[in-house]
């Protein structure tokens, strides 16, 4: 029996063929990432949030700036040279991001439900996700739940911006923002400014009519869209006996 | 040549009594690692109040205060108990002015850093290539916009930060202050050279030998600190790497203390109020605790600085 | 669970045959630490022409390039023989147009470094408290003037500097470019971060678990860096911190042959031309010589980076 | 018998009387720092350019980046540390410089002699003395030689402007300028912006009308012009048997 985790963690991988450096949360990002380093992208290095390059972990990390992450890694940064060399300086190939509101652009919403100044729910915020999205030469966004709430018609308010939004502030964007947008119904993807988010790829199973049902706007639909490999059995053996031996979030 | 420089060791009470006054602006920084906590219960047990507290990652040290009634304001990037949960008082206080409003003033992370990297370098504003397109600024307007002079282009800037006084923990300095981390350095650094005072909290303090055979390991130079105080496992329940793992048992059941106003006050009594400092705090989590936090060895190789050999 | 990066190691000839072009951007740093002299004597070997050379303090070994016909233009904020004397070549090229003129871009110090900020961090400009009233924006327009939006205030900027390659020399790095500097750390980390390409030369390339062992002494992470060249010695006659000492005696004596034209085309001929590498400079000089620049030994203390012990 | 080099790091060395941080170059500021420790500051510390802080020297350092200065050093900064956050932070109470050329308010030329285009001198240039000059509480400026060649009327180039000049120029400086003039025949002083150099003391022997001639400007003159105190045999003992034992500076 595989799991969403496992499904989503492979697909996730997949996408890395061929990238050199990825910017990674913990989770599944970090399970993505170190899949495909074992698959598509032997070159493949994570750059941790908290300064962490080259890490060569004991024990699957608890927090990106987890004490294992940091003993035996070949480089620890400081914040300004993390943030302002490497991210900012353009040294990132891919960012991955979760949120809790994303709209057609994938602009994203980790800031609050409701309104700014008196919210219904206060979330975490930005963080360092406004930079990702920014500074990342693409952007890729792992959603575990495809509903309406989550994918919506208009953001309660946009936290990080995509390139569109920039462009409109007068400000030409380094990457591509969101190209692929990863859930437990399939792929969505753009190709970049000007594009919406469409479904290109949906798991086994799944239908466009569900998708489109799942989307608080009016979903764009590929002409060719394909199913999605389910995760091969060399996949789920690296990924269960290499990666998250314990489980940790292969949940 | 130059002697020792001059001694600035103090206890945690006394350096808090000192350098953290009512209304003060409190620069408390550590990211994940080192973060200064005890220093914080210090601020709760003197009872100060109208505080801004400008802290990176706002977490459970923060939401501790929030409870202690120290904090009008807030100026932060991230507000959430790490990936294990939510801020009870903080969230009661942002969605309900529960108790009363809390003064909130938001940016991304490395718009934190900027300001900080303005406020150190005595610049009236810092450019970065956030916030274009975002929400944010029209919620403060504190980020504003610069033309370049070397073209059409526009970016976005945010002005410096200059704490009155900023807090850091760390692994270890010499009594004047020369301060080494390894590890996560995050913004230590420029949070100490942005502030009018810095209190630097080390695990330990150690002969200036120790620090003088490996100068490059100082993070922050004693001509920037203000007081040295020793205080072992005064990051928990975050870790300081190479003296203690982190405490993620107590990240975890945070979520569950702060939600509920009667226990997070329970809480509050006993862990904070209930001790007379943080040696008492240490003393009653107890020996078996911390051996579960205890961490092996794993020594960096020495490097060689030289020495002159000719007369 | 990440497997070692990929393996850069080059012969200094093939590094800068691959990444040292006629007409490119070619910054070399190091602050009177760690010059990368025999990469400057082998682009020199290597007959490159037209080059933009970048450098801070341009010493020695820009005069050297210019009297060996690679450089255009220079840009830089100090431009003299340490506090040693002069740079012959250099001051024929701008006092006298000899052999032809040099165009020559001024800065201070802080201006260079706040360039390779810009440069690092992608920004359009970076602003400083210099240049207020000096004569050098007047020459230099690149010095240009910015309106803080924070009030009436306005500050100097400078543009980023982005070298086409950085040549940096250090004490040792693993085969995938991490680098490890101790002692100066200067600008060495901004101004490869600000390159298209970098060139990383190296005392001695060590084993991963060297440089694993002390992560905070990486300086330049191995994803900034094209190239790592082993070329021991490959600083002089500058320093190399714990390595060997900087070599005075010639630094004093760079005046004399600088200044005669046919004393400097025969100390070209001899040491830079006249070998094929810098092993065969490095021998030429012979072991006596090398035994007088020797260091002793001043070794760091270890610290622990902690190991988790739980399963 | 007194050397004139002796003579001006003693005099340089009683100005730091009360200071703690002191930005100075090597040669007679760092013998004056030194002894200034010895003797009148205590808790001076000296900051080197080079990002050296609380150096314990083994041996008398030939340059700022002398090996001798790390090895034992209580801090090591890079340089946008160094400049960034402890020079132009604030952090500096006295800075010590050198120049080709110095006029009535304190500017300084050490760029070149003649036209910048084509310079009948070119010399080192700024280096990091603008930053030393625009961002120290105060600057300390030693010259051996006093003549009309070095003290002009004019600047062929100003590369360290004071802080008239940088009011001129529409900003506000931070710091005094020049606040101190040491030279081979007396002290020139002034308080601040708005203020000429004035002639304040002289050593045993020199006239008023010696300082007069040898500058390039007409020099004012302090009502009551003090005769500098010669170094007292304390002061002489600890320069040459604790500073400069190999006599390295004190030529």
């Amino acid at each position: 029996m595989t799991t969403s985790s496992e499904i989503l963690s492979v697909v996730a991988s997949r996408e890395l063929a061929g990238k050199r450096t990825v910017f990674a949360g913990i989770g599944l990002p970090t399970l993505a990432a170190s899949l495909a380093h074992l698959t598509v992208a032997p070159d493949l290095e994570i750059v941790y949030e908290s300064g962490v390059c080259g890490a060569h972990p004991s024990h699957l990390p608890e927090t990106i700036a987890d004490a294992v992450l940091i003993t035996g890694a070949e480089a620890v940064l400081s914040m300004p040279a993390l943030f302002g060399y490497v991210l900012q300086g353009g040294h990132i190939d891919v960012g991955f991001l979760g949120a809790a509101q994303i709209d057609r652009w994938g602009n994203l919403n980790s800031s609050v439900i409701g309104d700014w100044q008196s919210p219904k729910v206060r979330l975490p915020g930005p963080g360092g996700a406004m930079e990702v999205m920014a500074n990342s030469r693409e952007v890729f966004v792992v959603m575990r739940r495809h509903d309406p709430r989550s994918f919506v018609d208009e953001l309660d308010f946009c936290t990080s911006p995509g390139p569109d939004r920039a462009l409109a502030d007068g400000v030409t964007p380094f990457g591509l923002g969101v190209t692929k947008v990863i859930t437990e119904l399939g792929i969505l993807a753009r190709g970049g400014p000007g594009e919406e988010l469409r479904l290109v790829a949906l798991h086994p199973g799944a239908t466009v009519e569900q998708a489109r049902a799942a989307t608080g706007w009016p979903l764009k639909v590929a002409d060719d869209v394909t199913v999605i490999a389910p995760p091969s059995e060399a996949e789920l053996r690296l990924l269960r006996e290499d990666v998250d031996p314990e489980r940790v979030y292969l949940r | 040549m130059p002697r020792p420089g001059p001694d600035k060791t103090m206890s945690l009470r006394d350096a808090v009594a000192a350098f953290v006054h009512d209304g003060d602006t409190v620069s408390l920084e550590g990211f994940t690692h080192l973060i200064p906590t005890a220093a914080g219960h210090e601020i709760i047990r003197q009872g100060r109040r109208d505080l801004t507290v400008v802290r990176m990652t706002a977490d459970i040290v923060v939401d501790q205060m929030l409870a202690g009634g120290c904090v009008r304001k807030l100026v932060s990037s991230f507000v959430g108990n790490s990936s294990a949960g939510s801020l009870g008082e903080l969230r009661r206080r942002i969605e309900h002015a529960d108790p009363e409003p809390l003064d909130f003033e938001e940016y991304s992370h490395y718009g934190m850093i900027c300001r900080y990297l303005a406020g150190a370098q005595r610049l009236p504003f810092y450019p970065l290539r956030s916030y274009a397109g975002s929400d944010l600024p029209r919620v403060n307007a504190n980020i504003r916009k610069v033309a370049s002079p070397y073209g059409d282009e526009q970016i976005y800037v945010v002005p410096p930060l200059n704490p009155d006084v900023t807090i850091i923990h760390a692994q270890r300095a010499d009594r004047a202050g020369n301060t080494q981390i390894w590890g996560l350095t995050g913004i230590q650094a420029e949070a100490v050279y942005a502030a009018e005072k810095a209190i630097v909290v080390v695990e330990e303090i150690v002969a200036d030998e120790v620090i003088r055979s490996d100068p490059n390991r100082t993070v922050v130079p004693a001509h920037a600190v203000d007081a040295v105080v020793e205080c072992p496992r005064g990051a928990h329940p975050s870790f300081a790497q190479g003296y203690y793992d982190r405490d993620n048992a107590f990240y975890r059941s945070w979520s569950g203390i702060s939600r509920d106003k009667e226990k997070l006050a329970a809480w509050m009594a006993e862990w904070v109020h209930g001790t007379a400092d943080h040696a008492e705090y240490v003393a009653k989590l107890g020996d078996e605790f911390w051996a579960g936090l205890a961490v092996g060895e794993a020594l960096s190789e020495p490097v060689n600085y030289g020495r002159r050999l000719q007369k």
